[in-house]
């Protein structure tokens, strides 16, 4: 019984940090340290719990084999509020991770800046892009011709930079050398995942 | 006596000045500055390799000891001729020093505070907003006022850095970069040879990344087979030992590993 | 008691939302249509709740002026299992150092800092601005107007604190008591060299 709570507890603080990617059953027996019997069999327990309690404001969903959380559809009011309302950063957040990567990655692709975020950028991008602080700045070469982007002037003058290379340095550079690797890898694994099907 | 002094292990003159304090236990209020500045000077000559942008500082702080010292080598009071260095005699020479020391400590004990709040903020994790923006219709999020600077920019960078860090396992578990046995085998033997030629089995393992410990695993498998290495111990169930068996020449690692 | 009810659940699916951006109470009070009364009982009531049901892996806590979940730190192996790296990621000492001076004395120039730890510390600043750690905050008064440095929201994030007057006291000046004693000897000496003259 006690430990089932603390499996509980174990699975909702890995659903917590893993937020919109979610983790697979799979995942969560490795995580937990637990069997597959125990966590299947309390993923469902929690999953009744959250679905039925009053005081709780996000369900479990299971999407294909990823479980996630998400809000109660009933919250979807305060949900859109949120989203209207101006103080919120959740949304600056998305546009100025884009930014960052485009500053210091430029000229880069959708596709690239997706890659390194792990998520879709398309709208940060037309947001940015609307400001007139990204631009177009050419294609890419090879199929498909992908658009180019890079900073603008109005995003030095908004930084109240001189040029682009008044930026101010990553840490040492590492951080862009670690996430090229992982994206090596990301990209292997969604290869090695469409060949598999 | 001799030190061992690494430049690294030091985060300025006044840093090692607290350390000699420390060590010599001498107080910080009435420092004994022929003992404290001989000290000092034979540090910064063990310091061996010295970037020329430190070792200025460094340098100047010994230059400040050795003018406090002949100063604090005047007598106190000789004859009445004396007198105008009254004034003088009362100002310590040794107080400018001091409050400058005293000053640092502080801020270098709020540092190490601030070093265990580092330690358990890392004890629970967040997650990063969730993305709202399929909520908002896009003409209406270009007129989303952004009012940030560049470092709002690198915040949110480094926010992300930190969220892909927590995923990362997760896609990578499936290829990992990979550390050749030919490499391991080079790692082992030379950190056999800063252990003095004799570590604990588990010495060799620092890490928890499971493809290190499986090449150094197989490294070690290699290298006795090779007799570069043996593995001591003295009875069942006692710690396993690492012995490094003789002087390894270069070309010894280039020979064909068999599979 | 049905309207806290919703409210929980409202409160719940907000925080959630929002992840390490948090919310203000004010925020909270405006998105849930609520009012600011029954909003800080609330969440005093599921900070409580959260806190000691062994089920829960989340709890509430108040950190850079939010409103934040974060996980229990009871978890913390499981969740370090996906980090890659647990411990690469901390501040050296120059850092902290350089830091731990911008923290109580902001804002604050370079050249100030450099006086108080007697080394040159451009580096160091560097990699807490690039870290989100540090930032200007103005400049000086007077001639070649240097760059003022102070905190960030991140670095409240960081270490996990309220607000900025949440940072422990700075350490005081050694014990003060030694200090009247030295200045007691100091004047007995000096009494007598006088005396003696």
């Amino acid at each position: 019984m006690n430990s089932t709570m603390k499996l509980m507890s174990k699975i909702e603080s890995l659903l917590f940090v893993s937020g919109d990617d979610g983790l697979t059953k799979k995942q969560l027996v490795f995580l937990t340290d637990s069997t597959e019997e125990l966590v299947t069999e309390t993923l469902e327990t929690m999953m009744i719990e959250y679905e039925k309690n009053d005081n709780r404001g996000i369900i479990i969903k299971q999407l294909a084999e990823t479980y996630q959380f998400v809000t109660k559809t009933e919250n979807v009011q305060c949900i859109q509020k949120l989203v209207e309302n101006p103080t919120s950063q959740s949304l600056s957040q998305a546009s100025l991770e884009v930014l960052a990567i485009i500053a210091y990655k430029q000229p880069i692709t959708r596709v690239e800046i997706e890659d390194i975020r792990g998520v879709k950028s398309e709208r940060p991008i037309y947001t940015l892009a609307a400001k007139g602080l990204v631009q177009e700045v050419g294609r890419a070469e090879g199929t498909g011709r992908a658009i180019l982007y890079g900073t603008t002037t109005e995003f030095l003058q908004y930084f109240g930079l001189k040029n682009i290379k008044a930026l101010p340095p990553l840490p040492e550079e590492i951080a862009i050398d670690e996430m090229e690797d992982t994206d090596l890898f990301m990209t292997k694994f969604q290869e090695a995942f469409v060949t598999q099907e | 006596m001799s030190y061992e002094v690494k430049t690294e292990a030091f985060e300025g003159p006044l840093d090692l000045l607290l350390h000699l304090i420390n060590r010599l236990e001498i107080d910080i209020y009435d420092i004994k500055m022929a003992e404290i500045t001989s000290q000092y000077m034979e540090h910064i000559h063990a310091m061996r390799v010295l970037e020329l942008n430190e070792a200025s500082e460094y340098l100047v702080m010994a230059a400040t000891l050795l003018s406090i010292k002949s100063k604090m080598l005047l007598p106190i009071h000789q004859d009445d001729e004396m007198e105008e260095d009254f004034d003088i005699q009362l100002n310590d020479p040794r107080d400018e020093l001091v409050s400058k020391l005293i000053e640092y400590k502080k801020y270098k004990e709020a540092a190490s505070n601030l070093q265990e709040m580092e330690e358990s903020s890392n004890l629970f994790y967040t997650k990063p907003p969730t993305d709202l923006s399929n909520y908002q219709d896009s003409q209406q999020l270009a007129l989303f006022e952004l009012d940030v600077n560049v470092y709002d920019m690198l915040g949110a960078f480094q926010k992300m850095l930190r969220r892909k860090q927590l995923s990362a396992p997760l896609h990578t578990r499936i290829s990992k970069q990979e550390v050749s046995i030919k490499d391991q085998m080079r790692t082992v033997v030379s950190t056999l040879k800063l252990g003095g030629g004799k570590l604990s089995f588990y010495d060799l393992f620092p890490t928890r990344d499971k493809t290190t410990i499986v090449t150094t695993f197989l490294s070690l498998l290699e290298l006795m087979k090779r007799q570069i290495v043996q593995i001591e111990q003295k009875s069942n169930f006692e710690e396993l030992f690492v012995l490094l068996r003789k002087e390894v020449m270069e070309s010894e690692f280039d020979d064909e590993i068999d599979e």
